[in-house]
């Protein structure tokens, strides 16, 4: 297992009143992502445990990537992924930043 | 002169070597070995029927129980390397040189025994490509073929899977061959008369039915987010944008949720009857919902599909079928058709490179192309407009003469930017490359060249290579839609940008899809169950994919 | 993957995740979870195989209300480690059932999509169903009836069969199975001749929804959408047979009963020929209405001996 | 020891216990009453017919009432695999024979079960772990699945999982591990009578399921007893 964390500031708070959200499945190919109001509102952090290692650098572009699409302010995130492909890791982030904007 | 009839007379004395194992023309399976090393002389190019689904399997294992002291050395020349005796021949002796289009299922063996020198290539060809040879410079002396029941004649009805069958036989039997055909009943009666019986010399009742391969049924449980997206992207930005109703799609998940979409999605956006009505396509099984919703015109096929024939009987306005009811396919005359009537090729592979060739064939795997070479290329030689055609075109057009300008077939590749296990599809070289220079192969094993590729499909967009102006603008839009490969992470940027803002590279945004959209509730089908109930009860899938 | 319900009339139970089929089974917006993903209970054991963790185990626990009333609440999520038990997972639903004997809920409805033990924790897991089993017992007996909904693609097998079994009532559709042993674990250990796992019409035919609902293994046959789960639960809650020597006794006569009477058939089809249906090869291909008709017409697949 | 020997020193003045097909029933005398046995014996796997046999004698003692204790003797394979068992609903069976033990302990007959041998996956759920307390004697190795098939599983190397085997008690087989999770909740004596044994073991029968308390005390099932109490806990909240 690798644990990655990186840690992005942000221009604006991400949207929304929700405490928290979660969304997607571990299995293979798929992944969890928990979404939790937990930071000041320019920060945003991302903490990724996953079984594949050596995916550093393609972690922290779909991470940068959606950060700066979403705006993630004051949002801790907390994956634990069974193996999913960035596209999914892409689709699985905004899917839960959608969730806590309601 | 009898020097003019030396074939003739060879093959007069093979047929009646075999005639001693024969009653009439029919053999029983027991005798298939005597058969098969009386009729063969070593060094024979033989076609041991391996289509895409139908295999000559009981021919097959008779070849490889065959001595190798009698028979050997032969020259195998099939579409299809399908079956474990298809190689097991070639580390016996019995064949040596081979020629061939398709080895999905033994694409790694294949490899191996070409690294280890025990087959002699020939080369790796398209089905027309290997059809056409048939009658130039690699007729079979013998052709061992198979169909679904025999008269004592040699009348051969070959079941919905006719495939390649009356092209190998054409070139057999009016060129001096013999040609075997293996059945699953003799029948007083055949339903009907696929094969005249004047050009089969044997007919072998056979220990078992044929197998045949569910070759493209592609299980709707299984389709993902991301493929209905690519699915999304392709009917919005190229099916609708181009007007295409005459294609052929391949047999990937990609495609499969195409169909799905069409009844629903496609269905959503004003396009029936303006896409997507007349096909050159296997009869897919996820195509049933929109046939039944009225999309479809007509479907004419390269083959059969397992647990498909009750359905395709009761719709004959649809599909091609024989005064039985039952399906008549060609591959032949598929290939001709996907070729030259279609607008439009969208299938799947392995492997891009950055100019946008593209190979299935990796360092391990030599699965061969099949029809894909020849679907996904522009035909020079075709003579007919079409709004598509001529709307591609004149996107490609850089130069010269407006009035001498002539269309474009739409080549797309639909990939997502992994395949399994995180492996890249986009890459800098191509995995062939390299294949063919261990192998010492004269001409790389590329499935589609660049300069057929029109569109690149993937989870992140679609890349028009019509519009790129020259080769650095073409390798930004395909790095444009990688992405998270290395490919795609050395994108520049801003040039990406600017390809954007020219329509070369469209997002899903940019044509106004939400990702968070593509969602399976798109789906027409979402189980093999559900397109069963979509067929009435008609469509009957094979036990390996059913849940119920 | 259906995580958001649109529409729990047309979401596919066999397809959501577990948190989607309680969102739609439950009255909107009741759903109260108990160690919530945030408080990251997860598996102590599996880093130990270099295995990643899910926040909830794979299983999620809570209280709600069923069309008002109040109900506990446990899902399993099949696709993670197959639905399997751990130690964290089968100790959430110990819990639960420990929780319903002091809050006397209208129900406890248990989700199963389960391969039965986690074998990296497999003696954590097997305690916990056996703990699981004695717990139900005492619930039920204690007059809160626990339901089973059993429908997703793990379906119920090893222990979660056994923990089925145990349930007062279970409602089941065509895609659920349940099940002891699993097909691909027969075949390994008795050959493809004894049970050929590839062959899937087999495989429903002998652990399959429609059978188990023919053989009054399970009560009630639902639509593969989260509404009819939430439909049949409704109706199971309120005919929940009693735990009692009565019903132990009246189970004990059907089972025997079933071992003389098909005891010696070897296939699905053959069992309900001898129910009484006409044309037992129909059976998988029918609509839930044409199914519905059927069993109305065999009668004796439903009763309180469970 | 042999469930001969065993008998011998639960009844040293002699039983009507007798062995079937595998399957154990019977009683003998016991603190001036009966002690009823039944179980599954020679390493039998359980199949729907003894499953449906167990379940019977079971009811019948409780039909009878008087407390009647009942030990479950078990040296059994899995349960039985096959394709008409699961055809016929074992899982039924199964769970319905340990129902039938649930309901006598709850019903004033104190269950103990006793493995002596092997037992397995389903057949160890539905018989020895059905019962209040179950007990063990030196030998036996109950498991859910040997080490082996664990392998195919999980796709590890066997010798690393032997490897873990000896400091991870929460999968490996056998009975000390058994013991670590406090399935098991102690190992008898084999040298001493095994009558005022058992009669020990009844006599300190806790109330309630204390499995895993005893799985944390002996740290193989750490966090359990732990988590269970806090779904209580949460649970009064609403």
């Amino acid at each position: 297992m690798e644990k990655l964390t990186f840690r992005h500031a942000t221009k604006k708070p991400l949207a929304g009143a929700k405490a928290q959200a979660i969304t997607g499945v571990v299995a293979s190919g798929n992944l969890e992502v928990l979404l939790e109001r937990a930071l000041p509102p320019d920060a945003c952090t991302v903490e990724i445990e996953t079984p594949i290692n050596g995916y550093g650098d393609v972690w922290e572009a779909v991470v940068a990537d959606f950060v700066a699409r979403a705006q993630p302010g004051g949002i801790r995130i907390t994956i634990n992924d069974g193996g999913a492909r960035p596209d999914t890791v892409s689709l699985r982030l905004l899917q839960g930043a959608r969730l806590m904007e309601v | 002169m009898s020097g003019w009839r030396r074939e003739r007379a060879a093959r007069d004395a093979r047929i009646e070597a075999g005639r001693a194992h024969a009653a009439g023309k029919v053999v029983a399976a027991a005798s298939v070995v005597d058969l098969l090393e009386a009729i063969l002389r070593p060094g024979d190019r033989v076609c041991l029927e391996g289509d895409n689904q139908k295999q000559a399997d009981c021919l097959a294992r008779g070849l490889s129980q065959c001595d190798p002291a009698r028979v050997h050395d032969l020259h195998m020349v099939q579409s299809g390397i399908v079956l474990p005796e298809h190689l097991d021949i070639f580390e016996q002796g019995i064949a040596k040189r081979l020629d061939y289009s398709y080895s999905g299922p033994q694409g790694a063996r294949i490899a191996r025994m070409l690294y280890g020198g025990q087959i002699a290539l020939g080369a790796v060809h398209t089905y027309l490509e290997l059809f056409a040879r048939y009658f130039i410079d690699l007729t079979p002396n013998v052709a061992l073929i198979a169909g679904v029941s025999a008269d004592r004649e040699g009348n051969l009805y070959t079941g919905p899977n006719t495939e390649d069958t009356p092209t190998v036989v054409e070139a057999t039997a009016f060129k001096n061959g013999v040609v075997v055909a293996q059945v699953n009943e003799i029948v007083d009666r055949v339903p009907r008369v696929d094969i005249p019986g004047d050009r089969i010399d044997f007919v072998v009742e056979a220990d078992k039915p044929f197998y045949v391969e569910p070759l493209f049924t592609r299980d709707p449980a299984a389709m993902t987010e991301t493929q209905i997206l690519m699915a999304m992207m392709a009917i919005k930005g190229i099916y609708a944008e181009y007007g295409i109703r005459r294609l052929n799609h391949g047999i990937g998940f990609g495609t499969a949720a195409i169909e799905l979409l069409l009844p629903t999605y496609a269905e959503r956006l004003g396009l029936k009857g303006k896409i997507a009505t007349h096909w050159a396509l296997n009869p897919h099984p996820t195509l049933i919902p929109a046939i039944e919703s009225g999309w479809v015109s007509q479907v004419h096929c390269f083959g059969s599909e397992v647990g498909m024939d009750r359905y395709i009987r009761e719709r004959p306005d649809v599909f091609f079928t024989g005064a039985d009811g039952s399906l008549r396919s060609n591959r032949a005359f598929c290939q001709t058709a996907g070729l030259y009537a279609c607008d439009l090729f969208i299938g799947s592979t392995l492997q891009i490179d950055l100019s946008g060739h593209s190979s299935t064939v990796t360092q391990s795997r030599v699965a061969g192309f099949g029809g894909a070479p020849n679907m996904g290329s522009d035909p020079h030689g075709r003579r007919h407009p079409s709004d598509t055609w001529m709307k591609a075109g004149r996107e490609a057009l850089v130069t010269g003469d407006p009035a001498l300008m002539r269309g474009r077939k739409l080549v797309v590749q639909i990939v997502e930017t992994f395949g399994e296990k995180l492996v890249p599809t986009f890459v800098e070289k191509l995995d062939a490359l390299e294949l063919a220079r261990k192998l010492k192969l004269e001409l790389a094993p590329v499935m589609v060249y660049a300069d057929d590729v029109t569109h690149i499909v993937t989870e992140e967009g679609i890349a028009n290579l019509l519009l790129c102006r020259d080769a650095d603008e073409r390798e930004q839009a395909i790095r444009g839609v990688a992405g998270y490969t290395e490919v795609g992470r050395g994108r520049d940027r801003a040039m990406v940008e600017r390809l954007r803002a020219r329509g070369i590279v469209r997002r899903p945004e940019d044509l106004g899809i939400e990702p968070l959209d593509a969602d399976r509730s798109l789906l027409a089908a979402k189980s093999i169950k559900d397109l069963v109930h979509w067929s009435g009860g008609l469509y009957e899938p094979p036990a390996k994919f059913r849940n119920w | 993957m259906s995580d958001r319900i649109t529409d729990p009339a047309t979401t596919s139970w066999y397809e959501a995740s577990a948190r989607a089929r309680l969102d739609g089974l439950l009255d909107p917006g009741s759903f109260r979870e108990f160690i919530g993903p945030e408080q990251r209970r997860m598996s102590p054991h599996l880093p130990l195989f270099d295995l990643p963790r899910a926040f909830d185990d794979g299983m999620i626990v809570g209280a709600g209300r069923l069309d008002g009333q109040a109900v506990l609440v446990a899902a399993q999520e099949g696709r993670f480690m197959g639905g399997a038990f751990g130690e964290v997972h089968g100790a959430k639903l110990v819990g639960l059932l420990r929780a319903a004997l002091d809050q006397k809920p209208a129900a406890l409805l248990i989700l199963f999509d389960t391969g039965g033990v986690r074998l990296q924790e497999a003696n954590a897991g097997e305690t916990a169903i056996a703990e699981v089993m004695r717990a139900i017992t005492q619930v039920r007996a204690a007059g809160v009836p626990v339901i089973g909904l059993i429908g997703g693609r793990a379906g119920a097998y090893g222990g979660g069969g056994l923990i089925a079994g145990t349930c007062s009532r279970l409602a089941v559709s065509e895609g659920g199975r349940i099940s002891v042993s699993g097909p691909e674990v027969i075949e390994t250990n008795k050959g493809a001749e004894e049970f050929d796992s590839r062959d899937r019409a087999l495989v429903w035919r002998t652990m399959g929804g429609k059978h188990r609902r023919l053989t009054g293994g399970a009560d009630a046959f639902a639509d593969d959408t989260v509404a009819a789960f939430r439909t049949a639960a409704l109706r199971l809650i309120d005919t929940a047979p009693a735990f009692d020597l009565a019903t132990l006794e009246a189970e004990q006569a059907r089972l025997e009963e079933r071992i003389a009477r098909f005891g010696d058939c070897r296939d699905g089809t053959e069992i309900w020929a001898r129910l009484g249906a006409n044309d037992p090869a129909a059976i998988p291909a029918m609509t839930t209405a044409e199914f519905d008709a059927l069993l109305a017409q065999i009668g004796e697949t439903t009763h309180d001996a469970r | 020891m042999t469930l001969a020997e065993i008998l011998t020193s639960l009844f040293p003045d002699g039983h009507a216990v007798s062995v079937a097909d595998g399957l154990v029933s019977g009683d003998g005398p016991f603190r001036g009453a009966r002690l009823a046995v039944v179980g599954v014996d020679g390493n039998t796997p359980l199949g729907i017919e003894g499953a449906a046999r167990l379940s019977r004698l079971v009811l019948d003692v409780v039909r009878a009432g008087g407390g009647t204790p009942i030990l479950v003797a078990v040296d059994s394979d899995s349960q039985r695999m096959s394709r008409r068992d699961e055809l016929l609903g074992l899982n039924e069976y199964l769970a319905h024979l340990a129902k039938t033990l649930l309901l006598a302990d709850a019903s004033g007959h104190p269950t103990v079960g006793l493995v002596y041998g092997h037992t397995a996956a389903g057949a160890f759920i539905a018989t020895a772990l059905a019962t209040r307390v179950l007990v063990g004697l030196p030998g036996a190795h109950p498991s859910v699945m040997d080490l082996p098939s664990v392998a195919r599983v999980t796709k590890l190397p066997l010798d690393k999982l032997e490897a873990m085997a000896k400091d991870t008690p929460v999968f490996a087989p056998g009975l000390d591990n058994m013991v670590q999770t406090g399935a098991v909740q102690g190992v008898l004596d084999p040298a001493r009578p095994l009558a005022p044994q058992i009669a020990a073991v009844i006599d300190a029968m806790p109330a309630g399921d204390t499995r895993d308390a005893l799985g944390r005390e002996r740290a193989g099932r750490p966090v359990a007893q732990e988590i269970a109490a806090q779904v209580v806990r949460e649970a009064a909240l609403g």
